[in-house]
């Protein structure tokens, strides 16, 4: 049996649905149609009534889905596109995201981001979100790398008492295999060492994880010996992972696929110079997409983001600084 | 209703006085609409009020020191001082904490219709309120439209009182009555004189029985005027003396207590004792609200955002 | 809309066999509607065309090649690689390069007429192109009602084809009719069986003269199916084989020349000669656009998204 | 004569609506009631026609200024509060900031902002954007601290053919005055030092300049000279400048009043340490509004967002460091 990043979001929803009455799906076209991508193929059929359309309509289905987990639901919002999500921002960031802060009750509910680009997407079918929503107080921002994490933690963002934003890579949903879906899983919010090694640390995390493993593999070629470290989670962010990695090899570079200003990489780098200033040999770098909207051209898409290669050439530029 | 109009006339004074945190929003002159929906709604109802709506949220049984907690930044005030005045709120009891993007709460009442139906729960109603500019939102549209495709038990109230802050109807929409638009999301509408208490109390809990049998969404649209500023910070020059003049400007508590006493259901005198122990209660309310305690920004619990921070405690969070 | 109609299977072809960069969405069905707004539109006025819109684009002088160039990833499309298939566009020349998000293009459209009334530019008429899933947004909504108020030149076409995607308009609107929403807007209103070329040129055609002449926003709702998937990945298994079969499911092309050829505009012959013209055309256009080359990623003026990139110079932005 | 912060602001409109026939304002209330502000007080009587009251429609309102725009004038739109741009936050960044990349059309409209906290405004009247919409390619970002710069900056922002996202500091609408409007003035994208010290480096912006200039007064007192560089714009960020300053220092302070996550201060510490590691004597710091919403009460408010107490104890610990 092989199982891909794709399927193990429908059976982590399955199982969900089966295991907590409290659950229920609800977007566009998710129903008998089982979703845009097939990611609730045949949930309609096998839980009735608990898996809904809903019409276009971003920010009402944010507001329902708030509505429902305020009053102890735990509702999963799938979004057809992450682009799409900026309709509901508002409900996300300020309805969603301040509701326990502000009146004590928790406020449970997973949004699913189909999220990162693919070839031939273009400007508003492939966007990386998740620093803009890892920068509001009271949401929590997975971005699971691997098979395993897609399943795992979409298991536990459904547990999670607060609204999760659960980034799921398009770029991995057919590519991605594992042998079988996990029995055990890290706790969300705990970084991975994907790879371990001595002369450098990548931190990265969502597709990334592979074009940084590639690269890690081609540098072993040269003789170097690569870290990979896999956030899984960007918000809460876990520097803990990252200083120990950083520690050992005295060099980082941090990837992201996403828009250059702010984000991830500005925020690992930050973190690890202003509390292990002293770990680091050398300069950190970053390496992310290019300051413009995501080319649909594949030619220029696949110059628009970090890839294997471009990893490999920072990486050196790290190592050889 | 009574008590809300006195409640705001202190609010008004204490803004005055310097003694209020941030802004003060009154309901005058929309006492009538709003109470129609408090009384009409029920425990395990869910209401998501608009800033004027002091007298609606007292009849839905919001305590007293709720509002002067609230106002006068008491910690003991059901937002703790995160969150002022208006946005206060006691979900678990059916009263939302509204944020501000006008328009936000309706699909967060579909959101607990919804949810109650699919726990089987039967009889709840939703009902959220929102003046004539809010229906220019998005959010305001894509709800009212979702509620109609589940058929949700959802009444939403809008008091047209002429104007969104400074803007007047003429440049907020360009239809004849706004009560055309529940033809277009197939809703049941009603129009009713906001001026009218016995109108109100009739049209609005009609709306909320109805939606209460399982007839769907219902919309009512009650023309009146608020006879004060948007907030206390404003003079509303901008509302014309011949509005004022006409029967929207009419204030509905004069109309209400010329009712009262009409239908002989009190005598003026009833009616001062009322008023009296409305002002007895009131006074009691600040007095309790300014003698509690400021929160204490040394409190950790109000740094952090999080309902299941206990999770994430293993490992710190950088600043 | 022939044309259209053979370049959407040129294209269908194309996708097949993996010579498309991105996904292909076609008008088939909806082509009789699409001309109609093309035909009506003059050189000054303002086209924000939905996915299914070939035949409008067209019709609204759309270079040929501009489909060809950018579906095959051409450096010479107007949208020079950088965006796709549907989303191409020319403003200069009043051909809107849509986003993606549904409703958004109607508020620039009315910025659009909005500035020609500012500087006093008259007789432009804007239409913008959506179907009735598109209604439930916010985006429509605001955007509808602003140009009610501003009494704005606008065309809104609704294509009801009975999906969204996946999703029938039972879970999109519970009204009866889209139709009444335009009371709603205080705008004009017209349904028209989008199948039918004859009543769609006439009842768009008025739509867009009464725009013109000054009567405010037009809403136009047609009736008919998309007769393909959502795009070309998708079978529409959704799509019940009694609804191909009612009269929404008429193939419009067909439909056009049963009409011409009754009419007598044309015999048998002449409508076979339109047709190998057109695709003679289309291969034209597809073999240009296969041959000329695709995007360098090399050249520095794709990794600038500011036209005021100059003024930023002097110092060199980091990373 | 005497002008506040605000009053620059409207007399900056008025001067763009006399010089430039291209010029309109768009927003709630702005016409002749004069914005909630009174930002465009008398504007609507003196330039008829062109100061429009729109419904309240946030995103219909951003979709406006962008026809507009697109059809050659230059709208200036006013958000009645920063925070209510969330709204239009997907024609901000997916329509306004990709225009031109994608079609070569150039989108020339100014948002104005109202963005920051005052006592007593809570969650939804007090918060920055600048850092959901810096992360976006295609938008400039400018976050004026001093009367002149409200003036003079805003009167670029008018002029710069791209959407210009202009963060306008509620705080400093009635306090901060100047005895007249300035006659010239750096490019927007410079930024500005200041106050000269040699020992430590705060880069900073908006409100906050006013907190870092008040602490570098108070640690003047203990012996330090304190620099403070004000950003002027984030996005384009002067990174030179700040480069410039922190060679001179060999540390760093960065203060922002956004939520921490991400963001300025992220984005400058990590620029200045991949590009400048070796300027740095000690760990570069960050200090930042605190990550919950912004809270109501005065009490809490004063303590979620930097102060000079706060930024003077940062700056001490970066000094013994
Ligand atoms: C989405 C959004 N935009 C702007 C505002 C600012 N605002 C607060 S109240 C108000 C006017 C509301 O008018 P209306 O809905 O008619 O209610 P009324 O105040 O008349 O009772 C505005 C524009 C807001 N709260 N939300
Ligand atoms: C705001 C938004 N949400 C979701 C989508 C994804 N999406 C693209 S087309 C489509 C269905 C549109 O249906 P309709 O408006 O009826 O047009 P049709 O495809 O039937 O012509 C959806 C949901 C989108 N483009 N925009
Ligand atoms: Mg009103
Ligand atoms: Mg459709």
């Amino acid at each position: 049996m092989s199982i891909t990043y794709l399927e193990a979001i429908r059976a982590a929803q399955a199982r969900a649905l089966a295991e907590d009455p409290r659950v229920f799906i609800y977007g566009q076209d998710v129903g008998a149609f089982g979703g845009a991508f097939k990611a609730t193929k045949g949930l309609a059929q096998e839980f009735p009534g608990r898996v809904v359309d809903a019409p276009i309509s971003e920010d009402a289905m944010a507001g329902l889905a708030i509505g429902a987990a305020l009053d102890g639901l735990r509702p999963i919002l799938e979004m057809q596109f992450a682009d799409f999500s900026t309709l509901a921002f508002n409900q996300i960031v300020n309805q969603a995201a301040t509701l326990f802060w502000r009146t004590n009750v928790p406020c449970p509910l997973t949004l699913r981001l189909p999220c990162g680009g693919t070839a031939g997407s273009g400007p508003f079918h492939s966007q990386m979100l998740e620093t803009i929503y890892a920068h509001y107080p009271g949401l929590v921002v997975l971005t699971p790398a691997t098979v395993e994490d897609a399943y795992s933690m979409l298991l536990e963002a459904v547990a999670i008492d607060d609204p999760v934003i659960f980034c799921e890579h398009k770029f991995l949903y057919y590519h991605l295999k594992a042998e079988a879906l996990p029995t055990e899983a890290l706790p969300a919010n705990e970084a991975r060492i994907a790879r371990t090694g001595r002369d450098l640390t990548i931190v990265t995390y969502s597709a990334m994880v592979h074009e940084a493993l590639a690269a890690a593999e081609e540098l072993r070629g040269e003789g170097w010996e690569v870290e990979v470290v896999d956030l899984r989670s960007v918000k809460p962010l876990d520097t803990d992972t990252v200083m120990a990695s950083v520690a050992r090899t005295g060099r980082l570079l941090c990837v992201g696929e996403a828009f250059p200003w702010g984000g991830v990489t500005a925020e690992v780098v930050a973190r690890v110079v202003s509390e292990g200033f002293d770990l680091l040999d050398a300069p950190p770098m970053r390496l992310n997409a290019k300051d413009t909207p995501v080319p649909y051209h594949p030619n220029l898409w696949s110059a628009h983001r970090p890839t294997a290669r471009t990893v490999a050439m920072a990486a050196r530029k790290v190592l050889h600084s | 209703m009574l008590l809300a109009r006195l409640f705001d006339e202190k609010f008004a004074s204490l803004y005055r006085a310097g003694k209020i945190m941030g802004g003060v929003f009154l309901g005058r002159g929309q006492e009538a609409l709003s109470v129609s929906i408090g009384v009409h709604l029920r425990t395990g109802d869910v209401f998501a009020p608009l800033i004027r709506d002091l007298a609606g949220r007292l009849a839905f049984h919001e305590p007293v020191l709720d509002a002067a907690r609230t106002y006068l930044g008491s910690v003991q005030g059901p937002m703790r001082g995160r969150d002022g005045n208006v946005h206060r709120g006691r979900p678990k009891s059916g009263q939302l904490a509204m944020i501000s993007h006008l328009g936000a709460m309706i699909s967060v009442v579909n959101g607990i219709l919804f949810a109650r139906r699919m726990r089987g729960v039967d009889g709840t109603v939703g009902v959220a309120s929102y003046g004539e500019g809010a229906t220019s939102t998005g959010s305001f549209h894509e709800a009212l439209n979702q509620a109609a495709v589940e058929q949700l038990p959802l009444v939403v109230v809008v008091a047209n009182n002429q104007f969104a802050y400074s803007t007047p109807t003429v440049r907020q929409f360009a239809c004849d009555s706004l009560l055309a638009r529940a033809t277009g999301y197939g809703v049941a509408g009603a129009a009713v004189d906001g001026t009218d208490l016995g109108a109100c109390l009739q049209v609005v809990g009609r709306a909320i029985a109805q939606a209460r049998a399982g007839r769907g969404p219902q919309l009512v649209v009650a023309s009146l005027l608020r006879l004060c500023g948007h907030g206390e910070h404003d003079d509303a020059q901008y509302i014309s003396p011949a509005l004022k003049a006409s029967p929207a400007g009419r204030d509905c508590v004069k109309v209400a207590e010329q009712y009262v006493l009409q239908q002989e259901w009190a005598g003026a005198d009833t009616i001062a004792h009322w008023r009296a122990e409305a002002a007895q209660t009131i006074e009691a309310a600040v007095v309790t609200a300014q003698r509690e305690s400021a929160p204490d920004p040394f409190a950790p619990h109000y740094w952090s955002a999080l309902a299941s921070q206990h999770r994430w405690e293993r490992r710190e969070e950088g600043s």
